[in-house]
């Protein structure tokens, strides 16, 4: 793990040391903030909200969010729709697969808990949570892109908030 | 307001440092060099900065939406925010990767792109060195990036990677060919290598090359946006096709390299055209180094208006149409300006 | 261009134990034929001259408790007519001969009635399982008394 | 052939190559490295890739990268011939439409025999 | 592969364009076997968006589904809707007001030309350029607002009821529709200056990825991609189901069948809806927009097979009633089924770049291939 994560407590006992860590602190928080790609991979109807989210009228890129297809340079993922047990193995593969600072947005009712699908669906997992960890959850079905952002804005929010301390472990154990 | 005064006070600092040190008096010479490289090395990431925030907006204006507005006024840090956040970034090595020819290929993609800034005129005097070969050694320095592409490609053992780097490495070595070409005929009209040669051989507005060699600085242009895999040249990394191309299983600051090599080359390729073709820093009133600076601009933005308005060819369609057309087309405009410049 | 009446004539009169008239409400042309001469009834109602139906629509499984009913809506592009066809075929085990050498649409119509009702199709080429995960293993989900590990049925609100 | 104007591009390439390095070591300090054997698996569209990458890939870019090295040789031989043109007479200029001839009915006669064909 | 370079010194190999793939338009999995750049075998894998909808309508009641068939298909959610409903009004007959079924034919017109505008978008965004893709987009978004206006939804609206439509259409409704139609026209006009006589666009399109006539019919395409292959055959004229009669609206269709004459033909098809639209604006009657219907709603035992002209072909909803409150069987059938099962029959020869242009003109998306 970097050294960095070490750096708050060596710099305890020297004199304005946590000045220094808590504003490099921001500026790292802040940078990865500002700049989530998100990769591409929608798989029902909130792909295309997702896609409209993305278009002139709402646009991600006013936040610095750059669609990127494959997980290896993407650090943001939006489960965007229905996941059957067929395809739970291949999302939890693409997100290990994402390079470490990753966060998951689950976009949409089917991806919260089932949605529609929870009763009577012999092929639905009931929640994207089961299988990988999730940052944001989205309700709606679809949400509109305006939620979307909101959606956004909080892991921005989130991300902003961590400490360097626990980069160490993996923040969600 | 010539950079020249300012470099010869430079120098005599050095010069009076190096003698107060004690030391031989080459060693000034060699500091200079150094300063002048890391100089060239801060102005190239800088203009890098600014270039990456200046597609995103152009795009989004292009495409009726704002581009980058939340990272300071109008998104100027998010390239900043962009490069800061890649330096957090996990480096993933998969296994079965080739792991040394993996590290090497960013490496030598950067270097290769960089190096070729030494010869780059940036105006009356700024430039780190003379080469009477100068216009030669850029193209041969160039071609190492076909080599890092193929490290890329073959290194990370996916069958995408594979054919991405297989794929730029066709197309950037097919489009070798025309470019050296198109640039003969403006050696004929200077009868030098040397860049600052070229430069000062068009001095007014009508003396540039592009209006004595205009099917020469068409080709150029083609080929260069073809040698950067760019715009409807773009199959090395075709995102539809090929999801990411060569640079699939890179991340963190290795993929950060080559998308900086990659932004590199534009500039690279740009400001090549400005100097042959455009008259360099020759311009009226303006300072020399402001000249460049504009007219280079003006070229990426015309290689940037065409990504975002054109398709992607196909593969073989981008190989014929550069031995089929390009090729043969470089040819005539040799022999044209063999006749007309007899001198 | 044939009609209601004069299709359902023209094909009893072809095959007259096989296939007969069917009332559906609401009105339709419709026809039942047994599970074995679905073949036969296939390759004339695409050869014949003022029939030509080659264009399958669908083919839906019922699972009716006692058997499984199996349907088939053809219609031609030149006629403008279409017909539907019903046959029977026992619940468990059952088997029917694939028409999928004479209309290649019916390839993945019968992989899904195959995989979801467990009806056997006899010589289709790839019978493999598709819409259902790799790992599948709790047998055919469309029947109506099939229950699963979690799958939960929908309280009813009374 | 005054060797000391080519130190800056031997200083140019160094300084690249140590910038990267620089830039990769500091970011070793700062990235985390959490390897698991899932993450390190090649990334095939969230499958499990089939077979090695490692291939023998289509000979077609091969013909390429051959035809290249033909027409690239013959431009390095009209370099010093496009740099000393104007001090040349006029049979320099015929030297060269032989010189380009020749190449020119190798390129027509690849063309025809459908070397260029992507096939 | 000419003589030049015999075959057997290049290895095939197997690649996965997977679930996750900027071009499969959702999660469809196209297993390839290539050499080198051509394609030698296309095998599809679906089934990663099986969500059982079949299954679970067999348990709600015929209100209640309707919701779920908005999520069958959900770029044109309101023709989903309408085939499930005039199955049952087939099936339970029940007569429709007149106002109910022009505000039908606007909503699903409107619907078509949206789910054309994603093609077109996606369309030249697999061909790589991006920029109409977002033009496409700021003109759906305008739809969508109208949709918003009477339904309260962007994407499923769950506005077309079994007897009539769910609300009557607000007052600034009609206006809105009108400028939208007035203005179209020379929106598409913009989209053709970009593609239609581009070069590039022409190079990577003409006589690519042909489906001739009869690969079309066996394979029972339907929609645009049968049209393209010259067959003449709009359910709308043929199989005449609502209203549509009373509209004078031509057909048009391709002649080769290659990727290009489907484009055509999807542009063609958004000039001719708009026109529908146009007619349907001004013929539109007063009086009420649902006839009254029983609380408990149950049809009499029988089965109906309906099928209406989607964007994506011929969409039809096979219902099979027992005279309960529910739906004994649902069958679904969408367009995009059939057109996934044709492309082993039209991939082998090709090379990736076309196979990602043929699989975008036959404007394949998942949840009909999968439901």
């Amino acid at each position: 793990m970097g050294i960095i994560s070490k750096l708050p407590v060596y710099m305890e006992n020297v004199p304005g040391g946590t000045i220094v860590t808590t504003s490099l602190e921001k500026v790292l928080n802040e940078s990865r903030a500002s700049s989530l790609w998100y990769l591409l991979f929608g798989t029902a109807c909130c792909a295309i909200e997702m896609m409209c989210a993305g278009a002139s009228r709402y646009d991600f890129d006013r936040f610095g969010m750059f669609f990127r297809a494959s997980p290896r340079q993407a650090d943001l993922m939006f489960v965007a729709g229905t996941i059957s047990h067929k395809m739970a193995p291949r999302v939890k593969l693409l997100y290990e697969q994402m390079a470490e600072p990753r966060y998951v947005i689950a976009m949409g009712g089917c991806a919260c808990s089932g949605g529609p699908f929870y009763y009577d669906s012999y092929a639905v997992l009931k929640g994207v949570d089961k299988i990988i960890p999730v940052d944001v959850f989205l309700p709606g079905c679809p949400p509109r892109p305006e939620s979307l952002m909101e959606a956004c804005i909080k892991v921005q929010q989130k991300v902003k908030k961590e400490k360097l301390q626990d980069w160490s472990s993996d923040r969600r154990g | 307001m010539e950079l020249t005064p300012l470099f010869q006070w430079i120098d005599t600092q050095l010069i009076s440092l190096v003698e107060w040190l004690g030391l031989p008096i080459w060693f000034a010479e060699l500091l200079e060099m150094v300063l002048a490289a890391v100089a060239v090395l801060l102005m190239a990431f800088l203009i890098v900065l600014f270039l990456v925030w200046w597609e995103r907006k152009l795009s989004g204006h292009f495409q009726q939406r704002l581009g980058p507005m939340r990272t300071g006024w109008h998104g100027w840090l998010q390239t900043i925010a962009d490069g800061l956040k890649l330096f957090q970034k996990e480096d993933i090595i998969p296994t079965n990767v080739d792991r040394k020819v993996f590290f090497w290929a960013p490496v030598v993609c950067f270097a290769s792109s960089y190096a070729a800034f030494a010869v780059i005129p940036w105006g009356e005097g700024v430039i780190p060195t003379d080469l009477n070969i100068g216009i030669l050694y850029i193209l041969s320095i160039t071609t190492f990036v076909v080599i890092s592409l193929l490290m890329a490609g073959w290194s990370s053992n996916n069958k995408y990677a594979l054919l991405g780097g297989m794929r730029s490495a066709a197309q950037i070595v097919s489009y070798e060919v025309p470019l050296t070409l198109s640039v003969l005929g403006v050696i004929m009209m200077t009868q030098s290598l040397s860049m600052v040669a070229i430069v000062e051989a068009q001095e007014s507005v009508f003396s540039w090359f592009i209006w004595r060699q205009p099917l020469g600085f068409a080709i150029y242009l083609v080929a260069a946006v073809a040698e950067t895999n760019r715009a409807p040249f773009d199959i090395p990394e075709a995102e539809q096709e090929l999801v990411a191309g060569f640079n699939i299983e890179y991340s963190g600051m290795k993929f950060a390299m080559f998308f900086l090599a990659e932004f590199l080359n534009l500039f690279l390729v740009s400001a090549i055209a400005t100097t042959l073709f455009l008259g360099g820093w020759q311009g009226p009133f303006l300072p020399s180094w402001l000249w460049f600076i504009l007219k280079t601009t003006f070229v990426i933005f015309v290689i940037i208006w065409f990504k975002w308005t054109y398709p992607r060819l196909r593969v073989d369609q981008l190989m014929e149409f550069c031995w089929k057309v390009l090729l043969p087309l470089a040819f005539l405009n040799l022999i044209i300006s063999g006749f007309l410049f007899r001198g | 261009m044939a009609d209601h009446d004069s299709i359902l004539k023209l094909l009893t009169e072809r095959f007259p134990g096989k296939v007969s008239a069917l009332e559906l409400t609401p009105a339709q042309t419709a026809v039942s034929v047994e599970a074995a001469s679905i073949v036969e009834l296939f390759t004339f109602l695409v050869e014949s001259a003022d029939l030509k139906m080659n264009y399958l629509s669908t083919i839906t499984g019922i699972d009716r408790t006692d058997h499984i009913e199996i349907v088939y809506f053809v219609s031609s592009l030149e006629h403008k007519h279409m017909l539907t066809i019903k046959t029977k075929v026992d619940r468990i085990g059952g088997k029917i001969e694939s028409i999928q050498h004479i209309i290649p649409a019916a390839n993945w119509f019968e992989r899904e009635v195959w995989e979801l009702y467990g009806v056997d199709f006899v010589n289709h080429p790839d019978l493999r399982r598709f819409l259902l995960p790799d790992d599948w293993d709790q047998g055919n989900p469309m029947l109506r008394d099939w229950d699963g590990r979690d799958f939960i049925r929908m309280p009813e609100v009374q | 052939m005054n060797l000391d104007s080519f130190a800056p591009v031997g200083i140019f390439l160094t300084l690249g190559i140590v910038f990267v390095l620089v830039t990769l070591a500091i970011a070793k300090l700062i990235r985390p490295h959490r390897p698991s054997d899932a993450k390190l698996a090649s990334y095939e569209c969230g499958e499990q890739p089939i077979g090695t990458a490692w291939i023998q890939y289509n000979p077609r870019f091969y013909i390429f990268a051959l035809l290249f090295v033909i027409f690239d040789v013959e431009v390095i031989f009209l370099f010093p011939w496009a740099v000393a043109y104007q001090s040349l007479g006029f049979f320099a200029l015929i030297e060269m439409l032989i010189f380009i001839g020749i190449l020119v009915i190798g390129l027509a006669w690849a063309w025809k025999k459908g070397v260029l064909k992507w096939a | 592969m000419n003589e030049a370079t015999p075959s057997q010194y290049s290895e095939e190999f197997e690649v996965n364009m997977g679930p996750q793939h900027p071009s499969t338009h959702g999660v469809l999995r196209l297993m390839l076997r290539m050499n080198g750049e051509n394609i030698v075998r296309a095998t599809p894998y679906i089934g990663y968006l099986h969500r059982a909808i079949e299954k679970i309508c067999e348990n709600r009641t015929y209100a209640q589904c309707i919701p779920l068939l908005d999520r069958f298909e959900y770029v044109t959610s309101m023709a989903s809707e309408e085939v499930f409903v005039l199955a049952t009004e087939r099936l339970a007959a029940v007569e429709v007001p007149e106002r109910a079924e022009y505000l039908r034919v606007i909503m699903l017109e409107f619907n078509r030309i949206a789910s054309h505008l994603i093609f077109l978008g996606t369309f030249s965004l697999d061909l790589g350029a991006i920029t109409p893709f977002l033009y496409c987009l700021r003109e759906r978004e305008q739809i969508m607002d109208l949709f918003e206006m009477t339904s309260g939804q962007r994407l499923t609206y769950n506005y077309i009821r079994v007897g009539g439509v769910a609300y009557d259409i607000p007052e600034d409704f009609l206006p809105l529709a009108r400028k939208f139609v007035d203005t179209f026209q020379h929106r598409i006009d913009d989209y053709e200056a970009i593609l239609t006589q581009n070069p590039i666009f022409l190079a990577r399109t003409k006589n690519v990825g042909i489906i001739s006539k009869d690969i079309a019919v066996n394979y029972a395409a339907s929609g645009p991609v049968l049209r393209a292959s010259g067959v003449k055959w709009d359910l709308r004229r043929d199989d005449p189901y609502s209203i549509y009669d009373r509209f004078k609206f031509d057909i048009p269709t391709g002649t080769v069948g290659d990727t290009w004459d489907r484009y055509m033909v999807r542009v063609q098809e958004m000039r001719q809806s708009n026109e529908i639209v146009r007619q349907a604006l001004d013929q539109l009657p007063q009086g009420d927009y649902k006839t009254k219907m029983k609380a408990v709603f149950k049809p009499p035992v029988g089965e109906c097979y309906a099928r209406i002209e989607n964007a994506r072909g011929e969409m039809g909803c096979h219902i099979i009633s027992d005279g309960s409150t529910k739906p004994y069987r649902v069958k679904l059938r969408g367009g995009s089924f059939c057109h996934t099962q044709l492309i082993p029959a039209i991939a082998p020869g090709m090379m990736i770049a076309d196979l990602v242009a043929t699989f975008a003109s036959l404007d394949v998306i998942l949840p009909e291939v999968d439901r």
